[in-house]
């Protein structure tokens, strides 16, 4: 197999933006990525989304999204994998590129969610609908479970979780792109409105529309394009049990730490080798077990770990430097694309005020549903 | 638009009809094709209804087709003998939900779907 | 890249399968692949399933599918790319295994379509939901038009349509898995309820559940399961314009015509070498509209060279053995896997009373909405 | 659930308003941000209100939101100056409706949508 580079990236703004819909969206973001690329065509594309179909009405996303993109013919496929959608579309296109089928690939991730459905529903098609959405439960409700969890087995605090919120929005402040680019205080996080106890609102991840791209291509080919080599060193995905309720220990995310697993075996690293990362933060609940799963601190510690400070942008492992998916936002499909952006805006060194000293290797950790799936990935600058 | 999906499910709904693997004596709610252990050797079992409560939540802001019923609690039961689900706590207040507690199943209407408003049963449970 | 090889398929019957639900359906095929293959374990999985949202609210197939089939922790992906959604899950095992990424990938194609949801509404979200859908059109009405320019454009008549129809459910009767495994007369297709002018009852698929799927790996891992080595020699994927009426001819699916000549061009081959081949006929007009495009016979000469006898089971060019999503069910995320099955039963010499005779190169090609995406197969048998 | 999506769409709906590529002379409803041919060098446009039948079909087995309107006839219509679009055809007998035939555009109602029954404009066209 061949190495690989990201040689382009484009984002939209996060937020609620009535006047885009969903193929304008991803048209801004792919137009961005191939012209910071630089490349003049493409030979594959791969579209990270969770459920246009709910959404929107609109599936076939392969065809739409390349037609206007004035791509005409271009072979190209829609991913889904819940809220890790964008990431297996990245792994997709990875995996492509280093196959030797296709040199030039992109790689979107879009969702529009403000469109008048019912978010609460459609999200809950990414758990076990006939058990758990069928019983009333929700997506906040099922990170709940895992807080409450937590909370009884580990000792986890509100207070913890509540750092989490307070640092992600520290970093989302400076990130021109996210969708509540504000910092927030620990009251706030603690007083706010109750969503699904123990989660208040600031403890959620918003409703969101966006979109994310990347350009992916040999890494001897890169070189053609740029100076700043920008290579995937590991990829790892998996699944486990989508029924939160059928999990043996509902506290661990197994998914995360298979994935991460393998993808660090790929790249012959271990979590302290790992100068910064993206993570999954649909929840505050959920950072903190994903940095468990991803082996940044002690199983059960995520909570004392985050409070310390250790995951700021001058902790120990700065997580979710662009604001995670609490402040930039989560269009649940661009998210994981989203994440490849960012690791690669820091590798750069463009990443401005939020920028990560000595930024050489970066790790992303996209997550589907309540941990039914997870996809991680290992950038390193060359 | 749920209800022929709905009437599919109906014996594990109604009667907690699941199964459980004879190699490895795992319980499925609802059943299984093939357990994770590699056995397609599975036999019919009807789950209890007696458990207690292995985590919950007291959902605030739930989806339209439960908006008259917020808020309401979802909890995670093991039941005696092996399974879980998951459902609401009804017939108990939300201060009384918590880790650990034994509940019992119990059978109720879940939601009423759609224009029609169809009525959706199920399986809740409630504090002993 | 390696070559690769079918070493397993599994099936469920078409139909209305009240009694099955999605994750059943997918598992019930899943595991008669396994067996078939005869396999320990699996690397990864790909499901083709267009639109589980709309129809059953479900997302996230790749973890419950994973689940529900006892492989913890597998890789899995959810492609969709509308009524081409198994076609291209194929093409992605294809390539996973082709990279040497993986070794053992199973690639299933699932859709439960009868659970009440308004079909009709659902499989619009294959078209542009917004110029074509949002008028009223459907799609009957879409493949209508392409009907009505191609009978004002070449001549062809509603006779020749009925001969296609005519001739799958020849195919089709010696089928068990098939929806509607009966032989029907011309004039029952020429007198049956109007759905969408030219196009009646039986112009049309039917609305199905199914599922089907295959295994594939090395052809060098092949001949440790088998024997009978069956090789993809050909592989190609194209979109177009996915609005009917941005199209600068509707009667000339440009779409099947690219992704053939692709897969021609990485076999080394001309249609003329094609033994036999599953084509999308969702519609008696699309059969014609597609062998057309893939060269089987010249463009606009589809009806009179149907209505020939070319397209029987002992014509020159035998096309939907199996009975095509016509007779045998349109199960739309399985139809594309459920194609690659029909290919291997004929190239193993095990298709019953439908055997084409001297079945050595198959082709099987897959299209989504009205011809904005397609993938092209050719499988040989060693 | 529509609403929002719809609210988008007006400009395009209510007055034709696509764009025009100044490289090659495409006209695209609804406006693209790109040309197939390359360029991003796009002018707004407004669509003319006149053309031609190229192909068409009766519609009699629609989906839920347009079941009291069967049967009626969509049709793509190649408009005067570029672009095409695909509508109802409407203040038309169904007989009357052929490959050719010139139209006009003329503003509808499309359909009424979910519970409240929200109305969605549009174009339709009616053969002159
Ligand atoms: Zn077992
Ligand atoms: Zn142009």
């Amino acid at each position: 197999m061949r190495d690989v580079a990201v040689i382009g990236i484009g984002i939209t703004k996060f937020g609620e933006l009535w006047w885009q819909n969903l193929r304008e969206l991803y048209v801004e973001a792919a137009l961005k990525a191939i012209k910071d690329a630089g490349v003049d065509h493409l030979d594959s594309m791969y579209v990270g989304c969770m459920t246009s179909g709910l959404f929107c009405a609109q599936e076939h996303l392969g065809s739409l999204m390349a037609d206007y993109l004035g791509q005409k013919h271009l072979p190209a496929y829609r991913i889904e994998s819940a809220c890790a959608s964008g990431g297996l579309a990245f792994r997709l296109g990875y995996i492509e590129v280093a196959s030797g089928m296709s040199d030039i690939v992109l790689v979107g991730g879009v969702e529009k969610m403000l469109t008048g459905a019912d978010a609460t529903f459609a999200l809950a098609s990414a758990a076990d609908q006939e058990y758990e959405a069928f019983h009333g439960n929700t997506f906040p409700g099922l990170y709940a479970m895992i807080a409450k969890a937590h909370m009884t087995k580990y000792g986890t605090t509100r207070e913890q979780m509540a750092a989490v919120a307070v640092k992600s929005h520290d970093n989302g402040s400076k990130n021109p792109n996210a969708q509540f680019p504000l910092k927030i205080s620990k009251e706030m996080v603690l007083n706010a409105t109750p969503v699904a106890d123990p989660l208040g609102l600031f403890d959620c991840s918003p409703v969101s529309d966006g979109a994310a791209a990347v350009i992916l291509c040999p890494v001897e080919l890169a070189k053609k394009y740029t100076d700043t080599i920008i290579k995937v060193i590991g990829s790892g995905a998996a699944t486990s049990t989508i029924a939160l309720h059928q999990r043996d220990d509902i506290t661990f995310l197994d998914a995360v730490y298979q994935a991460g697993k393998r993808a660090y075996e790929v790249a012959g690293l271990k979590p302290e080798d790992i100068d910064f990362a993206e993570v999954h933060d649909c929840f505050t609940i959920a950072e903190i077990c994903c940095i468990e799963a991803l082996g940044f601190c002690e199983v059960g510690q995520g909570g004392p770990f985050s409070e310390a400070g250790n995951t700021a942008l001058d902790g120990k492992v700065p997580i979710n430097t662009s604001g995670g998916l609490k402040s930039k936002g989560h269009p649940v499909g661009a998210t994981g694309v989203a994440q490849i952006v960012e690791l690669v805006e820091q590798l750069r060194g463009s990443a401005g005020e939020r920028q990560v000293k000595n930024a050489k290797r970066g790790l992303a950790q996209n997550m589907g549903g309540s941990g039914g799936s997870s996809v991680v990935h290992i950038l390193e600058v060359q | 638009m749920i209800v022929p999906r709905h009437y599919k499910e109906m014996p594990q709904r109604y009667r907690l009809q699941g199964n459980r693997c004879k190699a490895c004596g795992k319980v499925f709610l609802p059943p299984r094709l093939v357990c994770p252990c590699g056995s397609e050797d599975l036999e019919d079992y009807s789950l209890s209804w007696k458990g207690k409560i292995l985590s919950y939540t007291i959902i605030r802001t739930p989806p339209t087709q439960f908006k008259y019923q917020k808020p309401y609690a979802v909890a995670i039961v093991e039941l005696e003998g092996g399974g879980t689900v998951q459902c609401q706590v009804t017939d108990t207040s939300l201060e009384e939900v918590e880790i650990g507690k034994e509940v019992e199943i119990v059978f109720r209407k879940i939601f009423s779907e759609g224009e029609a408003g169809i009525h959706c049963y199920g399986y809740k449970c409630r504090v002993v």
